[in-house]
């Protein structure tokens, strides 16, 4: 047991897994000799060696595609997009392969493979380093779409992942990278994919969160506890699909209000699908609108603009106060 | 020396064996043994005969739009080299590969005929299924390889594709995987002059296909696409030097679509009936007759036997499907395949279809749309 | 004025708008000598040369970046990706470019282009012929996301997109291709992107969809108004993006009651935005929860399937009345 | 002739003009214009001095993440050869290029400075902006070109990536299309050895980059990408055949990336100080001054003339940068080029930001992070 950040937490989850299944091969750009853009696969190549660590070349369809071939052989591929914003470049082959190889070959073959890349803001970079566009692979039939929200849970969920006989699609906020530490516990520890968890329970409204936009929401919680005696229930999604409707409902019928909040574009964005379930599966105990904090319609700004997009505590503290207001 | 010329590795050679009459160039001759010979010509007529026969079948509207082979059977030189561990990664036109292979007449008319049973194959048959994005397939190809390489077995994986597909960005980044890998993956390019309505020479400006393989130091050869002797030689050298640990090979097939695009084609929008007429007298079916005969392995009683052996063949596997047809195809398995274990919303979804088709229960049957 | 399919009333766009501007070329795979795959460009090859409609080599990815050069230099592109199926072959070169380059270069440049592209089903081909993923495009900022759902508004609506200043996606319904013909006038006639109407006017309940949906709506209304005598209002969205809440808030706070219809995937899809915003915006007027009949979450099967995929006028009464009787 | 090698149009060749000791050759010596050449040479300059500048204000946290151009100056001897009128569609490590076409520092500073305004370009400078996903870029300047010839301009479109750039699908198609479309654009690879960690070798199998072009029947040719002069001789004779008709050509630029990949890069993990050591012998300006001082047309005088101008210039860039982050940046202005009139959702979104900003006035301010 140790204090770690979530890129070691991450790590531990791949070394480990490696160790255990010589199955496990990782592939992406950079992630061999330099141990990844943000040093998640650091030491791994020293470890297992260049046939289970690729250093591919710059062309994420084919190590997207690649990976899939993997996978249908019999390996567990897991690679890595070096920025969420350029694994559109594999969007095609994700969505025309990985996600319908079960049913095309009515379940003779499979793709067990995860595609974790970084999402979200965070860096002082240009364009294309922090979207959020979980939604694509959400929409996807076929596919499975996580995104942890620090350390301990980011480790457990990429060890099911990798276990998973289905193609998942892993994004790590990046903000969140180095944020924080947690206690991550030395010995194997699995989360089951689809299901939330309850990051702070309360009576008066559901706040639903995940990802790197976990964090503004607690702050808010903390906030509106402090100053307005207000206690919100706080849920981490964790799987954006399959989505756990039912541990949002039941939340929801207690508080009879909800606010979502995600960096990703407010419009068809995973708020809709939520609002959308929750409006339909707690009609008669909503007191209020479902409010959606989350980014705007537009590109996400450089860095001088970027906390003017991203939902913060601020922004959330004053939408739960709004919907208790209502 | 500021201005230098670079040498580079490799050259490119065309490879006809067979040549449009059916005469051999002995010295090329691989000298098949009969067996083998006569269980290509077998399967070529085999090839040739149920696609006929799938494109009545769609006439009458019994299956749905397919991609017909004909004039392309030779590509089962290709996969005549292989094992059963070997795997091939098919495009949409290789349904003569796919049954050399093991896949069942059965199942391909299932499939076209709008069953999503139709696309499993039998265990132990190492083959892909169609692939119907353009392209796309060749990098799985690269993966299975990469598997293989790193597991130490001597198996290859064989890979097929049109000459549009080549105009792909995955094509390119298989390309350069394979070589960058040495996996043993074997490229086989059926240029078949058409990509739909679209030319060879507007496809790439470039005089072969094959030369694309000075792009990234792979051996490359151009072959007569309708000479499966050719053909098996090419794939042969390709195979050996793969298993050996030689790494990925590119062989264009320079063949023609003799037949539609698709059913839903129709050719006389783009070509003349003149180019067809030429291609058609390099049928790949005759001069391996013609060569079948010179060496007195066929003879007209022997081409008979074949050819009611086939029909029969077909015959039965119709029946089968015709069979599943008549059970009918039960909704609710859209759900079964999605994913290993139904997630709580395709439980719910599948509960929810159940629900409706009771209710429907004595209103109209809902019939597959008949426009195509 | 005559009457003409939706195949011809394309045709007609796309003629009309070339002959009246120079800017406008037209490149795709098939669509010069052969016409298009669905002959919605034939004729246009013999008419205006091959300078002006291209038959490009296999390659989605090459025909959109190819037309956001063209349309950054001054040209007006519509390209066609055969079939939507292909599309995500594009996907990148839209995200990252089309949509981006306006505010790259701070209104320097544009990308007026159009992205033409048949979804959804109604043919009896292979996979990826007959998906419906219109979200992928809606959740992108800086793109527009249309689809027209009869001749003469799939004619408005084209000219509108290509004179847009912006890149359109416009989606057209292959069922409604040569399902029925309509009076398309000779005369120049174009549509606001951004506004949906009201196909049928009605009192107890809305009735929402697009495309190639909007026809079982219709017919399920004319059902339910001689089985049941309900009245539906149907609202035809034809822009997904941006969407038309007015019109949709409007319609619900008078009938209190929503459906909506389309055939993409339930989760993530349109029908989770619509049913958002209308639980929000016409909250205090909801008398029952927002239904969704729609495409499952799965990929939509082979043809013998198809039917029992696609929602259609049996289904969608089924949820009306489910949804008067809540 | 059943085994025969297949003639290919093309070979490809090396060049370069200035040696390592900035010793010329004669015969191919462009003799460029005086005042050319201390254009070029003041621009080369200016490039190498405003890079170091970026990097010191990058690590006081001035700026954020951007990617140095050291050693690879000599790049600006390709746009050297273009007109105002013609255009250029870079990546991300062509600030010298962008520069001679009239990008202003300015403008670079703020847009890594975190200000979306750097995106923009003067008005008249026929520049596309920075494009981060590494080799989509290219096929806009094919599309570019393609607009040039069917306007029946002379004018070209040239387009720069790196070396691992080319193994992106999107460069392929791009390659095929302007080889198959015949339109004027070149395509200038900087190879410099290094896509981040993986080097030249790994990137791809092939023994150059240049002879991709192979594999479409295009012009192409590797050059001394730290000369000057064979680069701009090299551009100029693709510019000049792209101008008449014939078409796209592609140059590989050999150099070196004498820096980081981006400041958040640290190249000891991947590669040797040997090896950057031996390619700082090669440093492009420092050969190009001896040739200059060779020809009499600089001296130390000159020089120094040169540096102390260089710097007044970047200064006066900073100045104004400074001025303009001191003003600040008004956070609604994310709304104003979504689309060309703001969509009824961002006008409420927009109005949505502006409330909330005013009720966060008196509440702390919201910083950009300060992670990188
Ligand atoms: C990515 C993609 N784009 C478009 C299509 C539609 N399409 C099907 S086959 C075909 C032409 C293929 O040509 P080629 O690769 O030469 O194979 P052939 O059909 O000649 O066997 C096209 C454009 C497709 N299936 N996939
Ligand atoms: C599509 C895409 N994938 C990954 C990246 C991250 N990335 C930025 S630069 C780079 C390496 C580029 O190498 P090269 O093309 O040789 O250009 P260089 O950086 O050497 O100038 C990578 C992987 C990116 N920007 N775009
Ligand atoms: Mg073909
Ligand atoms: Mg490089």
């Amino acid at each position: 047991m140790a204090k770690i950040n979530m890129v070691q937490a991450i790590n531990l989850a791949l070394s480990q897994e490696m160790e255990k299944d010589d199955r496990v091969i990782l592939l992406g750009e950079d992630i061999g000799v330099d141990g990844g853009v943000f040093r998640v696969t650091d030491g791994l190549y020293a470890k297992f060696g260049p046939e289970r660590v690729l250093d591919t070349p710059l062309s994420e369809s084919a190590i997207a595609g690649m990976s899939i071939g993997m996978a249908i052989y019999g390996l567990r591929p897991v690679c890595e997009m070096q920025f969420s914003g350029f694994s559109y470049f594999a969007f095609h082959q994700m969505e025309a392969h990985a996600a319908r190889m079960r049913g095309r070959s009515q379940g003779r073959f499979s793709v067990p493979m995860v595609l974790r890349a970084p999402y979200g803001g965070g860096v002082r970079a240009l364009e294309h380093h922090s979207e959020s566009r979980e939604i694509y692979w959400a929409h996807t039939p076929g596919l499975k779409m996580v995104i942890p929200s620090g350390p301990r849970n980011a480790r457990a969920l990429l060890v099911s992942a990798i276990r998973d006989p289905d193609p998942v699609i892993f994004y790590e906020p990046k903000a969140v990278y180095r944020a924080f530490r947690e206690e991550v516990p030395d010995e194997e520890e699995t989360l089951p994919i689809g299901k939330s968890r309850i990051a702070r329970p309360g009576d008066d409204v559901t706040l639903i969160s995940y990802g790197a936009s976990l964090r503004p929401a607690m702050e808010a919680a903390e906030g509106l506890k402090e100053k307005d005696g207000i206690e919100c229930e706080v849920i981490d999604l964790l799987s954006i699909s399959p989505l756990d409707d039912t541990l949002l409902t039941e939340s929801v019928r207690k508080t009879g209000r909800a606010v979502v909040v995600h960096e990703a574009h407010r419009s068809f964005g995973a708020g809709a699908e939520v609002a959308a379930r929750i409006a339909s599966k707690a009609f008669l105990y909503l007191e209020a609108p479902i409010r959606r904090v989350t980014g705007f319609d537009v590109v996400i700004p450089n860095y001088q603009r970027e906390q003017a997009y991203l939902p913060d505590a601020f922004r959330v503290e004053q939408a739960v106060r709004e919907t208790l207001e209502f | 020396m500021p201005k230098r010329e670079i040498d580079l590795p490799y050259r490119i050679e065309y490879l006809s064996i067979l040549d449009e009459n059916g005469q051999v160039d002995i010295d090329l001759d691989p000298n098949l043994p009969e067996d083998l010979l006569l269980k290509l010509y077998r399967a070529m007529v085999l090839a040739r005969r149920f696609d006929e026969r799938m494109l009545i079948l769609q006439r009458q509207g019994k299956i749905g739009t397919f991609a017909p082979i004909k004039g392309q059977e030779a590509q089962i030189g290709a996969v005549a080299t292989l094992t059963p561990e070997d795997w091939i990664v098919p495009s949409f036109r290789e349904a003569p590969a796919e049954l050399w292979r093991g896949k069942t007449m059965e199942d391909i008319l299932l499939l076209y005929g709008g069953y999503n049973e139709g696309g499993k194959t039998p265990e132990g048959v190492n083959n892909l299924p169609v692939s119907i994005p353009v392209g796309s397939q060749m990098l799985h190809a690269v993966g299975m390889a990469y598997g293989m390489k790193y597991r130490g077995r001597n198996t290859v994986a064989m890979t097929f594709f049109g000459d549009g597909a080549t105009s792909q960005g995955d094509f390119h980044e298989a390309m350069n995987y394979a070589s960058v890998y040495q996996v043993p993956v074997i490229f086989v390019c059926q240029n078949n002059h058409w990509a739909i309505s679209l030319p060879r020479a507007k496809q790439t400006h470039s005089k072969t296909i094959a030369q694309k393989v000075l792009a990234y130091d792979m051996p490359g050869i151009q072959v007569d696409g309708n000479d499966v002797l050719a053909i098996y030689r090419a794939a042969l050298e390709a195979v050996d030097r793969a298993r050996k640990g030689g790494g990925p090979t590119f062989i264009e097939m320079v063949t023609y679509r003799l037949s539609l695009h698709t059913t839903a084609d129709d050719p006389k929008k783009y070509r003349s009936e003149n180019e067809v007429r030429e291609w058609e007298k390099r049928d790949p079916i005759t001069r391996f007759e013609t060569y079948m005969k010179g060496k007195d392995i066929l003879d007209d009683g022997k081409i008979g036997s074949v050819a009611e052996e086939v029909q029969a063949s077909i015959k039965v596997a119709e029946q089968r499907a015709a069979e599943f047809s008549a059970r009918g195809a039960d909704p609710l398995d859209m759900f079964a395949y999605a994913y290993a274990e139904p997630t709580p919303d395709l439980v719910e979804q599948r509960e929810e279809l159940r629900r409706e088709l009771e209710a429907r229960q004595g209103t109209r049957k809902r019939e597959p749309e008949a426009r195509n």
